[in-house]
Formats: C-alpha cells, structure tokens, sequence
C-alpha cells in the first residue's frame, strides 16, 4: 500500500445541476479539513482528491467511475449528483470491488433493488424525504394531493409518502412533465378534486427542476380562493426564494443552516460564511456528511483502504455530521438520520423563506423500510 | 405518337393552357409559337408531368400517361430541355451527362456496384458531349460554365435521356450566332430519325421556318392556328398578336 | 394592400373553434374560462419570445438556434438591474413597480440588441443562406453565451421575485387571471402591433425576403442590404431579450438554460405561422398556449405532445404554415 | 485490390492517406498502444461515431437531407439490444433478437417518416424530424416499465464480453485480454464492415443519383428518377446504419439511457463532426469523430493544466476552467464552421488538387 | 455630346482562381447606345459584372462621370472612380444611379410583380408613391406586367420574367443601364417593343451599355459597338461602319454562317 488514500469524488460539475455540485464539493472538501484537522491526513495516510465531471450522463458518470478505479487507481468514489447516473454506476463498483459512497442521489433503488454490497450512502433517499413529509403532514381529517414530477422520482416520492401517509387521506396524484412551464391546467384538476373536501387541504408537491409550480400556486391565491395551503420539502436557497409566499407553509426537509444545533454545523456554516461570505446550503452539509463518513470509517480500519475491510467498518457505524449523528444501517447501508418538520416565516432579512423548526424528526421516528434483496 | 386531349390547367382564375387537343406524329417536327405567357412552356409542363393537369389527357402510342408522375412519363419516352437552364451546378459537366445516361439504362437503383466500372455510361455520356461540342469542358462545374455553354449542356442531358420524344424549349436563346447552329444541327440530324417526335419552343422565326414542318401557334392559352409553316406564319393572328406591328410603333 | 375581402380568416378562426371545442370536453364553464384565459395569456408570453425570431429565422431564414442566449441573457439582465432598484420593486405601487420594470425592459433589449450586433458580425455573416452551418454555428453561440452567463452570473437558478402590485390575480367573473398575465398580454400587442405595422408599412420586409433570394440583385438596386440586416438581426435579438425578461418574471427565476428550454417551442410557433408572418407567429403562440392548457387539463399525458401534434396537423392542412410569407 | 475495398473513392491526397492510416492503425492497436479504461473507451467511442456519422454522412452530406431525428435511430438501436439483454438474459440470442427487432423498427419508422414527410420543403422537414426525434424522447423516459425511464436500463452480456472474462491466461503485449477488448474487438470489426459498405453504396450508381439529387431534385425527376423513391431509401438505410451503431453502443456501455443515445446534444455533435470532417466524404467521418471525441474526452484535462497555469491572472481562471469546457466546445463549433468550411477532407483535398489545378489553367482561356 | 460616362481601362478580373478579364478597354459614351457584343464566354456577362461591383477589378480603373446637379441641365460633372465602391453606391450614384439587369434575371421569385417593381423604385415607399405615367408607359411595352401584377413573380413566364427585370431597371430614370441580353425569351412583338422603349428611354438621356447576341436587335439600336473575345475588347468602333462591314461581322462574330438573327 502506499501512503495516500485517492478519492473520486464524481459529480455534475457541467450541466444542468452544476450548481449543485459546486456545493457539494465545498462540502466534501470543508469536512475532510474539518475531520482531519486541517491535514488531510488519515492514520499516516494522505488523502488525495481527483474531481470528474460526469455532466449529469448516466454512461459518462459509468465510465468516469471505471476510469478512476482502473487508471486513478482510487479507493473510494464519491458521487455522484443524479439518481440516473448513480444507478448505472452501481454495477461498476461490483465489477471494480471498490467502495462507491452515494452523495447526493437519491433515487430509493440504489439502496433499494439496484443495490449491491459495496454502496453506501449518506445522502437522504426519495423514501426518507417522503416519509418525514408525510410525518409533517400525517394528520387525522388531512386531505392531500400530491404534484409530482412525471418521472422516476417524482413517481417515487409520491408512492413512498403514500406508504407513509396513514391518518390522512389522498385523493389525487398529479404528475406533470418536466419542463412544464404553464401549471394552470394541471393546477385546475387538482382544485376540482380538492375544493369539494372537508378538512384541512394540501397540495403536497414534490418537484424537482426548473421551473417549478411554486410561483404559479401562489398567484392563483388557493388559499383564500379555496382554502388550500401547499406542502412541500425542502431545497436550496434560491428554490426557497418562492417559499416567501407560503407564510405558515409546513413541511420536512433535509437540511437548512438554521436548523441542527451542533458544533459541526456551527463550526460548517462559520467557516462557509467566512469563505464565501454566504451560509452553506442544502448540498453543502451533504459533501461535508460524506467527509465524515469516509475518514471515520479510514480511522476504524486504521488506514486501511481495503473495500472488505472498509465495509466491515462501515456496516452498523455511526458518525457525526452537521445534521447530527447518522448510522449506516447494515441491511442496505443506507445513513439513517434526522430531517426536520418546518414552518415559514417571511422574514424581511433573508431573501428566501426562512423555515422554522417545528420538531426534529429524528432517525428512529421514521420507519424507513429496507427495499433491498439482501 | 404523342397526343393531348382536352388539356387543360387553371391557376386560380387564369386558364393558362385551355382545353387543347393536339397530335405529334414521329418523324415530323412541330413549332410551338406563341405570345410571351401564351401556355407554351406550361404545356410542355403538362406533357411532362411537371404540373398535374386540372382536366385532359396525354396520351403516347395509345397509353393514357395522365396518372403518371414527371420521371414516369420521361421513363415512358418524353424528353424535356427547360427553357430556363436547369442542371446540377456543383456536378462536372461529364457527371450531368452521365446522370442522364444512367436513368435512360434505368441503373439508379444499382448500389452495389461502382459506378465508374460501368464503362459503357460513360462512354455513352462522353459522345454525347462530343455531339454538342463540350469536350473540353467535360471536367469543368456546370454552374462556371457561360451562358451559352449552359445551354448546350441542358441539351445534352435531352440528347442522353434518348427519348422517343424531344421537347426543346427555345434552346438557343442567348446562345451566340456561332454556337447557336451546334445545337440547331443537332436537331436537323434527329429529324432524320423517323422515329421520334420532335416539339420546339421558338421565338427566332427564321430558325421556325426553317426547320418545322408543322407550326402550332398558341394564344392565351388556347390552340389558335395548326398547318404548315409558310400558311401559318402568313396568318393574321401571328401577324398580329405574335410578330404584330406593336401599336407603340405606330404611333412613333 | 390586401382589403378585407381577400383577407384569409380561416387560420385566424382556429383559435375561437379550438376555444369552443374545449368546452364541451371541459364541461365547467369557470375552468373553461380560466383555461382559455390563461391559455391566450400564455399564447402572448410565447409570441413575444417568438417574435424576434419571426423576424431573425422567419424572414431573414437565419436558422438562429442560438435565439434562446438572447432570451436568458435578457432575463439575467432583468434581474440585475431589478435587484439595483430595490426600493421600487419592493414598493407596493403600481407605478413604481412598472417604472422599475421599464428600465429593466430597455436595459435587456438594449444589452440582447447589442450583443445581437455582436453576434450578427462575428457569427452569422459567414454562413448566410447556409442553413446547416447555421445551425451548428449559432448552436456554437448559444454554448458560448450560456457559459459566459455562468461566468457572470454563477450557474446557479436566481430568483426573480415579481414586484407586488404585479403578483396575485384579478377575477373576470368566476376565472382568476394573474395580474402579471394581463400585463403581458399588452405588451404582447405592442410587440405585434408595432412588428405587424413596420413590415407593412415600410418596405423592410419586402427588402428582406429579396435579399434572402438574391442578395446580389438587392444591392443591384442600390440597397446597402448589409446593414439592414445588421438592423434586423439586432431588433430580433432585442425582442428576445423583451421576451426574457417577461419569460423571466412570468417563471420568477431565471437559469442559464431557460432560453435553450424554449428553443423548440418558439421554432414550433413561427413554423406553424409560416415563416416570416406576424400575424401566423401570433396566430402559432395562441394555439399553441390554449392547446397546451386544454390537453393539459383533458389529458395530461398528451400535454407533452401537444405541440408537435398542433404542428404536425397544421403543416397537413397548410404544408407552409398558416400564413405562408415566402415560398421557401 | 485495395482500391476494389474502397469503392474506387480513394483519398486523393497524400496528407489524408496517411493520417487515415495511421488512425485505422491506431484503433486497431488501441488496446495495446494506449492501455487504460479511459483511452479504450474513447476509442471504441470513436468508433461508433464513425460508423454514426458516416450513416449520417450519407444523408446529409450525399443526399442533402437535413434531419434531426437521426439519434432517434441511434437510441432505437440501443434500446433493441438494452430492452432484449435486460428481458431475454445475458445470452447471445438476447443479442441477436434486440438488434433484429430495433432494426425492424428503426426501418419502419424511417420509411414512414420518409414517405410522409419527404415531400414538404427542406427545413419543415429538419423541423418536423426535430419535432418527431423530441417526442420520441420523451416518449422513451416516459415509458419507463420498457425503457427504465430516465434512470435507462443497465444490463449484463454474454460472460465473453464481460470485464472478468479472460481469452488468454497470459497478458498479450503487457495486457490482460478481458471480455472488453473482445467487445472491443468486435465493434471494431462491425464498424469497419458497415463504413466499407457505406461507401460502396456512396459510389453506386444509386449514390450518384443522390448526390445529383442533393444538386437539384427538379432537374434528377425530369430525368427519370423518382426522388422520393431514393430519398426515402437513403433515409431507410441511413436509419439502419444509425440503428446498428446503437446496438454497438449498448453493448460497449452495457448501459442505456435517453440521455445516452437520445439527446438533442449528440444530434449536434453528430452535425459538427460532419461538418468537420467534410460533409459528403465518408472520411471525414474519421477523421471528424477522432478529432472530436478526443477534444471532448480531454478538453477539461487541457483545462485543468491551462487553468493552474493562469491562476492569479482576473477573469482569466474563471474561464480557463474544466468547469467551462463547453465555452471551449461551443467555440470549436464556431472555429470550425468558420475555418473548414469544406471540412478537412476536402481542406486535404484541395490543396492535393491545386498544383495540378495550377499547371492546366496557367494559360490564360 | 459623347463624352465617355464610363470608362474601363485595363480591368482585370479574377474569378476564384481563374483569370477572366485579360485587361477590358471599354467607352461607354454618354447619352448613347452602345452594344457589347461577342461569342459565349467572351466575358460580356463577367464585365458588366464588375462594372456594378458585383466581382471586383483585380487591376484596372473603372470611372464614371456623374451630374452632380440634377436639377440645371447643365453639365458640370465629375468623374468618379467606382473601381474600389461597393455595388449599392454605384447603384445609387449621384446623377440617378446606375440599373443593372442581370443575364438569369435575377427578379426576386417570392415576391410579387408589383412588390418587384416597388424595390426598383427607390423613392417610393408604397405603390402609392411611384409614378403612375411611367408605369403605364412600361404597361405599354409590356402588357402582361399590368395583366399579372399581384402574381408571384416566379409563376411568370420565362418572357414575362425577361419583361419583368427590364420594367425594373427603367421604372425610375438612371443615368445609366447596363442590360444583359434582354431579348432572349421575347416574342418578335415585344423585342419591337423593347426596341422602342431603349430609344425613347436614350432620347431622354439615358446611357445604356447592353450586351447582346441578336444581331439585328442590336444593328436597330446601337450607337457605338464593342466586340470581346477571351476577355478583351477586340473592337471598337461605331455600330454603323460594323452593320455595313461583313467580312468584319464574320471574323468577329461569326455571322456568315446563318443568316438568321
Ligand atoms: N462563377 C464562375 N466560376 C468560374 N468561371 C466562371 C464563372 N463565371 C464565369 N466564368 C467563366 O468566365 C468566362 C466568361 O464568362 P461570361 O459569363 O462573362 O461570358 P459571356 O460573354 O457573358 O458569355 P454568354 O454569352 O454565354 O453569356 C467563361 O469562360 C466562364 O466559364
Ligand atoms: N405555376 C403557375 N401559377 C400561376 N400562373 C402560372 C404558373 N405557371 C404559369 N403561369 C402563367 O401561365 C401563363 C403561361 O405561362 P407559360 O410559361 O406557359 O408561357 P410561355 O408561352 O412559355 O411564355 P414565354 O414565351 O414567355 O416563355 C403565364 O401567364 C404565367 O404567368
Ligand atoms: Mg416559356
Ligand atoms: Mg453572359
């Protein structure tokens, strides 16, 4: 062995999510500084970071991550930012035996059917993300439909909070495609479905890309009109820009600077300030999470890089990140983890609308079932 | 023999060819004169299929060619030379050449083989041009080519298509007074080949009196005047609405 | 001039069938009026990002695949020059909303114009009257500009809040249209009026559409046909920034991609219109919105398609469009 | 002999015959020349361009169709053979039945499409099949219970095409011979068939009246040739070509996806390439997809150094960096309409042609 | 009186890479006829080509003597070299600007006569605008123009086209036409016509320079005469002395062997 440890971190520095990228990789970088002390040294061992661009495509992230297996000769990757590419990565990891720490996708398949025993992932999944949704909004005379994507995740989502959602009651499911730019139409159907319902209603929305639903739902004023109020998760800042028009608006999400009381979030979101002169956002405590993971792990194994060893360590363990303590569970090494049950304030201070804790949902409150043929 | 029923077509409200009946036998030639936009080349475009007709027939050795699309009908027998110079700009004179000779042996669809091992298309492709005199510029792109050259070349391709009938639509025009009679031989020596049908688009009427035998003289779009040359040209209506003393002249 | 008589209404009495179609199919009167509200909303937003491309790809048959870089960049502009007006954005006023938002308007058609010079000059010049190397060099441009967006501005999604007097809805009996809708549909008849009136009224169109036939021939007649094509580029490229900007506020966000996402469409439109006419692009923008309201609510599934279809059976009935200006 | 293969079309310069025969070379030694994951992948890439872009060549560049649906026959092609592996099992005959089936559909679609839309005006149909080939995107992530959606399909072949198969105990030359280079090895051969094809059919007599049709369809109908008889066969076989690069596609990346094979931005690299190399000179496709696919494997890596190397210079990092690869792609895109405007085949072509150009018109007419 | 308009002296011209000019000497006398002749591939077409900036003068000078003042009669003119213009000044001119019609025509197919016409007539902005007597006295020449007006012009007939480029080049006067074989495609009557039209358009004092091949046409109108050969001018002289030598006309034109034209 020598005396480096060489990480891939491989994500979609170009293209439509470069943004989210960016963050992540401040976050992977911030947290391997922060969990070494500032000397990116693991037992003895040099930790080396080689960045690839996969661009958001599914057969450049697969062989990208080949590449850096085989030629990069890399122990870990890291990566990458779409479901889509981390589900054609899987297999290459298997072929490889190498660890491939999943962060941020989020498709529930690749801990799920598409798993195999060299993944893990620190990232929330679809399951996680519905799942303290439906807790926020899983209430007794509740009527929710739901707005979705009409794609993989967005079907996901919805059949995941279904799970979930036991008090409640659905009564429709809308998908839209993505890019859809006028939601009037799609927006109508669920107001014929809705607005004959006893009990609070919601339009809970799972959405991800641009343009969104958000600014369409609030011109068409629901709530007066209709007394419908909108639901929906978490996302990075400039998404949450249109949540200032949902004062009082519930929901869970994943991470937000304000919320984890911690040192590691505090120590994150200073040193992020200082940086960048702004807080750290969604991805950021992702990348920073994954940093976590991997150098306690190489501590347990005492540097060793080996992925049987890595994996031994891995399974069961538990590490500490801005969002508080996670555990990889050992059935599908998914991180089991806190989300946060929110409220919006609009604050004249922040651009956005800033959410405020309602209650943590803690990892043991969410009963996350385990989706792989293990 | 090549006949027309009753063609007809209509563009919008203007009959540009009305209702003309007509028949070309082999072995003889037949001017077409007329009036600027009196139908001439539209009829042609009728015969040849370039543009449906609204009613009327067309009909060679009995066979109703109506239905027919334009590269049918050429396949069927009918040769055209356009009256504005048309050919492939970018290909060299000897491919344009070429081209036609090889829809005449009908080898389009060949792709199998190379097309230069069909050493009899090019030969063939290489008289014709000796016939009208662009050897020389056999390698030469067709759209550098002068003018007059051009002109010579839109014969050649009728010349190769070998068709059982010819129609040229003034195929000198603007060729120079010692080009011209290249092209003007060309013709005398297929008159001589009783089998084909010749038709000709002129507005020179020495060349007209010359080498028709018959003239047909269209007016509006209609059939006006049929006979032998020296009969119809001495005609009123061609004395007056096509060679006519204009009324500006007059009054001069 | 064409008079009344001669003037071909068929194409322009789709659009009220189609209307009356959907209302049966809807059943509820209300949806059907805030569906065919919205759906000519939308039509306008979407003419008025066709609109410089009726003149740039319509008449000019520059095949700018890079239109949409100056759709984005007017939106980007938008936001910075908002984001420097804060106190009047912010003010609850009408006035003061529309007064900040016009300088926006101009600042975009001024900046896309100018870089619509540029990109006449550097770009197009060398390939006009080559359709495929247009393509690829104006797709060249448009990956060019939208990296040069995210050099300046980031790659990030920025958010372009609607000033207050501008957001939330107006009641036109039981239908909601949003307020910002209505502004656009004025602006989208400004647009046409002003494009409908200049083409008819001056001889640019006619020069145009003979210089693109032979360019040579105009200059023969004395025409610098150069520079009136500079002009024409630049005012299309303009009109694509308007459009940004509108575009922009109408989704409260801009991303570098946004003008890439409407591509398509917009081509849709001014094809369905017949290359070059105004009135068939505003004609093409207003099917094309109510159709995608309708489907959207009818059957969403075929929401997606709803526009090749529209297109599809429009070129089948009229193979150049609805008002076809050339004979390309 | 050599020139039988060729189809008589040789390189007419000596520059081109050498660079071409040091590229065939090189990808035929590629697994030993340049070993790695990464160069082998390029190299097989390079390949399945070349065969892709030579069956667009053929449309293009010969018939003087512009469509854009011609991934559309590509991501047939990859899904036949994704869709038969991820249902049938990874067997030979899963194989044989994707690449049967895709072509089935892909020759049925280009024909309808073809006698359909063949008859509108030039860039109505480049609309219309830009129209068709996003519908159908859309429609392959839509269905996702065949197609895996936008997550795709990731499927496994036959054990011999599979990275842990060894053909020889022994390294050859210093490389493990793995099921990847045998798949290696078999889309090299593949391609090399299909692009001889190719350009037998260019140098038919069939593809002549393509070309002259391409010059002026009016002028090949009064001739006799029914153009849309040959312009839809040139679609028909184009598709085909396009369809069988797919499948070679599929089976190299044992992975598809509508971004994969679909998209709008491989449509575009496909123009490029052609316009590049030379459009209406098979050759092109070579040197056009080398050239390319190279400068898009390691333009960020040139970045990378040249962005290090700027570092503390304003602006200039902020450009010169892999993030911002693309602003260096769109600008080869501008550069090279701009500076081959007859691609580097024909560039090649003429200067072999002018002295000789120079000795016959040195007199004046 | 015939003072040259317009001047070419030893005007080379390149094409790509061939040479097709070998050195054009050409008056064009003012207020006159003057015919170009030669046989097909002369250069005719290529110098009055170059004379209107269309392919640039690789050597040589091209002038033109333009009235800067419209208004008086009087001539006080300059002469301006055009060699290095670009074809919309030389178009323009000061002294009403130079028409030029091509050999293919060049009318604009889309569009329609009336809108043809409308672009020729630089001054006006709408039909309104153009002078009503002149178009009907080029509705006289050519009837079918009026007959077709709102037609596109590219479903004319070749000779209605043939009308068409000629009615553009005259529908505003020009101090100079340069007119390439306008007779080609016309019926006899309307070659009169045309005939008519050029000598009342020189009585008005414009210049034309035409290029033509129907020799007879061209012993009705010209003045003075030019015969090129392979890119020169082999001769020049008056029209008359040329009508009335044969053995000149064969060896230059080689007119003896038809009879016809
Ligand atoms: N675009 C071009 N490219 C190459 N050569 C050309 C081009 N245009 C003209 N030529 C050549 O220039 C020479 C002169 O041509 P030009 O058209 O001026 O002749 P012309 O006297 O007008 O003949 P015609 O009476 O046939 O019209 C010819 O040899 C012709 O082949
Ligand atoms: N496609 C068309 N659409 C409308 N009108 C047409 C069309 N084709 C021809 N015409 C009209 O039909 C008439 C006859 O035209 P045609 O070309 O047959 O005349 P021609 O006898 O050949 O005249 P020329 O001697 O000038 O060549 C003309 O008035 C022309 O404007
Ligand atoms: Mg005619
Ligand atoms: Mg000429």
């Amino acid at each position: 062995q020598t005396g480096e440890i060489r990480i891939a971190q491989i994500h979609s520095k170009t293209g439509p999510l470069e943004a989210y990228a960016k963050q992540s990789n401040v976050g992977l970088v911030m947290g391997l500084s922060y969990a070494t002390g500032g000397t990116m040294v693991v037992a003895g061992k040099k930790l080396v970071v080689i960045e690839k661009d996969d661009q958001g495509k599914p057969d450049v992230g697969k062989s990208l991550l080949a590449a850096a297996y085989a030629d990069d000769k890399v122990d870990i990757a890291i990566g990458p930012t779409a479901s889509p590419v981390a589900l054609a990565m899987l297999p290459v990891a298997e072929e490889y035996q190498k660890i491939l720490l999943v962060e941020p996708a989020v498709a529930d398949s690749i801990t799920g059917d598409k798993w195999n025993r060299y993944i893990f992932r620190t990232g929330r999944s679809s399951s996680q993300d519905a799942a303290a949704n439906a807790i926020a909004l899983d209430a007794p005379g509740n009527v929710i439909a739901t707005l979705a994507n009409d794609n993989a995740f967005g079907r996901d989502g919805v059949k995941a909070s279904k799970d979930f959602i036991k008090k409640a009651k659905v009564v429709h499911e809308e998908y839209l495609p993505v890019g859809t730019t006028d939601f009037t139409a799609g927006l109508l159907r669920i107001v014929d479905k809705l607005k004959s319902e006893k009990g609070r209603k919601f339009i809970s929305v799972i959405w991800s890309g641009s343009p969104t639903p958000f600014p369409k739902i609030a011109e068409m004023d629901l709530k007066n009109r209709y007394g419908i109020e909108l639901a929906t998760g978490g996302n990075i800042l400039p998404a949450m820009v249109a949540y200032k028009q949902f004062p009082g608006m519930e929901g869970a999400l994943y991470y937000y600077f304000g919320i984890p009381k911690n040192p590691i979030n505090d120590h994150m979101v200073k040193e992020h300030q200082k940086q960048f002169n702004a807080p750290p956002d969604f991805f950021t405590a992702g990348g920073f999470s994954a940093a976590m993971a991997i150098v306690t792990a190489l501590k347990k194994t005492n540097g060793d890089a080996n992925a049987e060893k890595l994996i031994a360590a891995m399974e069961g363990m538990s590490f500490d990140t801005p969002k508080g303590k996670m555990t990889f569970r050992k059935e599908d090494h998914q991180a089991l983890q806190s989300m946060y049950h929110f409220r919006i304030k609009a604050d004249q201070a922040y651009a956005w609308g800033v959410p405020e804790l309602v209650r943590e949902i803690k990892a043991e409150d969410i009963d996350l079932p385990i989706r792989n043929k293990r | 023999m090549l006949q027309t029923e009753n063609l007809t077509v209509r563009f919008g409200g203007h009959v540009a060819v009305n209702a003309v009946s007509c028949a070309f036998a082999p072995g003889t030639l037949t001017a077409i004169v007329g009036p600027n936009g009196a139908g001439k080349t539209t009829y042609f475009n009728l015969i040849s299929g370039q543009i449906p007709a609204s009613a009327g027939r067309v009909l060679l050795n009995g066979q109703d060619l109506t239905p027919l699309s334009a590269p049918l009908r050429t396949r069927a027998g009918l040769g055209r030379a356009f009256q504005l110079t048309n050919l492939f700009p970018k290909l060299s004179v000897l491919e344009n050449v070429r081209l036609a000779v090889q829809a005449k042996a009908g080898a389009g669809l060949d792709f199998w083989r190379i097309w230069s091992d069909r050493r009899d298309l090019l030969e063939k492709a290489e008289q014709v041009l000796e016939a009208v005199a662009l050897t020389a510029q056999r390698d030469a792109d067709a759209a550098s080519l002068p003018h007059g050259d051009q002109r010579k070349l839109e014969v050649a391709l009728l010349m190769a298509l070998e068709p059982s009938v010819f129609m040229f639509d003034e195929p000198t025009a603007g060729m120079s007074v010692d080009e011209a009679p290249v092209i003007l031989n060309l013709i005398r020596k297929l008159k001589r080949d009783k089998s084909k049908t010749i038709l000709l688009v002129e507005h020179k009427m020495d060349v007209v009196r010359e080498l028709a035998d018959r003239i047909i003289v269209l007016h509006n779009g209609e059939l006006v005047a049929d006979g032998l040359p020296a009969e119809v040209i001495a005609s009123p209506v061609v004395q007056q609405a096509y060679l006519g003393v204009s009324p500006k002249e007059e009054a001069v | 001039m064409t008079t009344l008589k001669d003037f071909d209404w068929k194409p322009l009495a789709l659009v009220p069938v189609l209307a009356l179609f959907a209302l049966p199919a809807i059943g509820s009167p209300s949806t059907w009026l805030t569906l065919t509200v919205a759906g000519l909303a939308m039509g306008l937003i979407i003419f008025i990002i066709a609109s410089g491309l009726t003149l740039v790809f319509g008449l000019m048959d520059v095949l700018n695949f890079g239109h949409g870089v100056f759709i984005a960049l007017g939106a980007f502009v938008a936001v910075s020059v908002l984001g420097g007006m804060g106190s009047y954005v912010q003010a609850g006023s009408l006035w003061l909303n529309l007064l900040a938002l016009l300088p926006a308007m101009l600042v975009a058609m001024a900046v896309a114009g100018a870089l619509g010079w540029a990109f006449e000059r550097l770009i197009v010049r060398p390939v006009y009257g080559q359709h495929l190397k247009q393509i690829l060099i104006t797709m060249g441009g448009m990956i060019i500009g939208e990296e040069l967006i995210k050099v300046i501005w980031g790659p990030q999604q920025i958010a372009l809040p609607l000033p207050p007097a501008l957001s939330g809805v107006l009641y036109l009996g039981d239908a909601a249209v949003e307020k910002f809708r209505l502004l656009c549909v004025l602006v989208g008849l400004a647009v046409f009026t002003a494009l409908a009136w200049t083409l008819n009224r001056t001889k640019i169109g006619l020069l145009i559409r003979a210089g693109v036939q032979d360019r040579e021939m105009v200059e023969s007649l004395g025409y610098r046909i150069q520079r009136l094509f500079i002009g024409v580029f630049v005012a299309g490229s303009a009109l694509a920034g308007l459009g940004g900007v509108m575009w922009g506020l109408y989704q409260q966000s801009v991303t570098p991609q946004m003008g890439a996402q409407v591509n398509v469409l917009i081509f849709i439109v001014i094809i369905i219109g017949g290359l070059g006419s105004t009135l068939g692009a505003l004609i093409g923008a207003l099917l094309v919105g109510l159709m995608a309201n309708y489907t959207g609510f009818l059957v969403p599934k075929v929401a997606l398609f709803s526009n090749i279809a529209l297109m599809v059976a429009i070129l089948l009935w009229r193979p150049q469009g609805v008002y076809p200006v050339t004979d390309r | 002999m050599l020139t039988r293969i060729l189809s008589k079309d040789l390189p007419r310069s000596r520059v081109l015959a050498l660079l071409l025969i040091v590229l065939v070379l090189g990808l035929a030694l590629a697994p030993f020349l340049v070993p790695g994951v990464k160069a082998l992948n390029v190299a097989a890439k390079v390949l399945i361009f070349i065969a892709l872009v030579a069956s667009f060549d053929l449309l293009l560049g010969y018939t003087g169709i512009v469509s854009f649906a011609h991934t559309m026959f590509f991501g047939i092609g990859a899904y036949g053979v994704a869709i038969a592996f991820t249902r049938l099992g990874a067997n030979w005959t899963a194989l044989a039945t994707g690449v049967a089936s895709a072509l089935a559909v892909s020759l049925l679609l280009s024909l309808l499409i073809g006698l359909f839309s063949l008859r509108v005006k030039a860039i109505f149909y480049a609309m219309i099949t830009l129209a068709v080939a996003s519908a159908f995107l859309t429609l392959a992530s839509q269905l996702s219970d065949l197609t895996g959606g936008e997550d795709g399909l990731t499927f496994r072949v036959p054990q011999l095409l599979m990275p842990g198969f060894r053909l020889f105990e022994q390294d050859v030359l210093g490389v493990a011979v793995n099921g990847r280079i045998v798949t290696y090895y078999l889309i090299f051969l593949t391609v090399v068939l299909m692009f001889l094809a190719l350009l037998r059919i260019v140098n038919s007599p069939f593809g002549r009246v393509l070309q002259a049709i391409r010059e002026n369809d009016f002028r090949a109908e009064a001739l006799g040739y029914r153009t849309v008889v040959y312009r839809t066969l040139s679609n028909v076989i184009s598709a085909g070509f396009a369809t069988l690069a797919g499948c070679l596609l599929a089976l190299w990346l044992r992975y598809n996806g509508p971004d994969t094979s679909l998209s709008f931005e491989i449509m575009l690299d496909i123009l490029l390439i052609v316009v590049i190399g030379g459009m209406g000179t098979l050759y092109g496709a070579i040197l056009g997809s080398t050239l390319f696919l190279l400068a898009q494997s390691y333009l960020q890596d040139v970045l990378k150094l040249l962005g290090a190397a700027m570092e503390g210079w304003p602006l200039l990092p902020a450009i010169f960096t892999p993030d911002r690869w693309l602003l260096w792609l769109g600008l080869l895109f501008v550069l090279s309409v701009y500076h081959f405007p007859t691609g580097i085949v024909g560039r090649l072509r003429e200067r072999a042609a002018r002295p000789a150009a120079r000795k016959t018109l040195k007199e004046p007419a | 009186m015939s003072e040259p308009l317009l001047k070419l002296e030893g005007v080379h011209t390149h094409i790509g890479a061939y040479h097709i000019l070998h050195g054009v000497d050409l008056v064009v006398p003012a207020n006159q006829l003057t015919m170009l002749l030669g046989r097909n591939g002369a250069g005719k077409t290529t110098t009055l080509r170059t004379i209107m900036g269309l392919w640039r003068a690789s050597a040589g000078r091209i002038t033109l003597a333009v009235n800067q003042d419209k208004t008086k009669r009087v001539n006080t003119k300059r002469v301006l070299d055009i060699t290095q213009f670009q074809t919309p000044e030389i178009a323009r001119g000061d002294g009403g600007g130079v028409a030029y019609v091509p050999e293919n025509m060049g009318i604009f197919s889309d569009l329609s006569v009336k809108e043809n016409l409308l672009l020729a007539a630089r001054g006006a902005r709408t039909v309104d605008d153009m002078d009503t007597a002149r178009l009907e006295w080029i509705f006289g020449f050519f009837p079918a123009l009026k007959k077709f007006w709102l037609h596109p012009a590219g479903k004319l007939s070749g000779g209605q086209k043939q009308m068409l480029a000629v009615a553009r080049a005259i529908v505003e006067p020009r101090q100079l036409l340069l007119i390439d074989e306008p007779s080609k495609g016309l019926a006899p009557a309307i070659v009169q016509n045309m005939i008519t039209a050029f000598k009342e358009l020189k009585a008005a004092r414009t210049t034309i320079l035409l290029v033509e091949q129907n020799f007879n046409f061209a012993k009705q109108l010209g003045d003075s005469v030019a015969v090129m050969d392979e890119g020169r001018v082999v001769h020049s002289g008056s029209m008359q002395a040329l009508a009335e030598d044969e053995a000149l006309q064969a060896r230059l034109l080689g007119l003896s062997l038809g009879a016809h034209g």
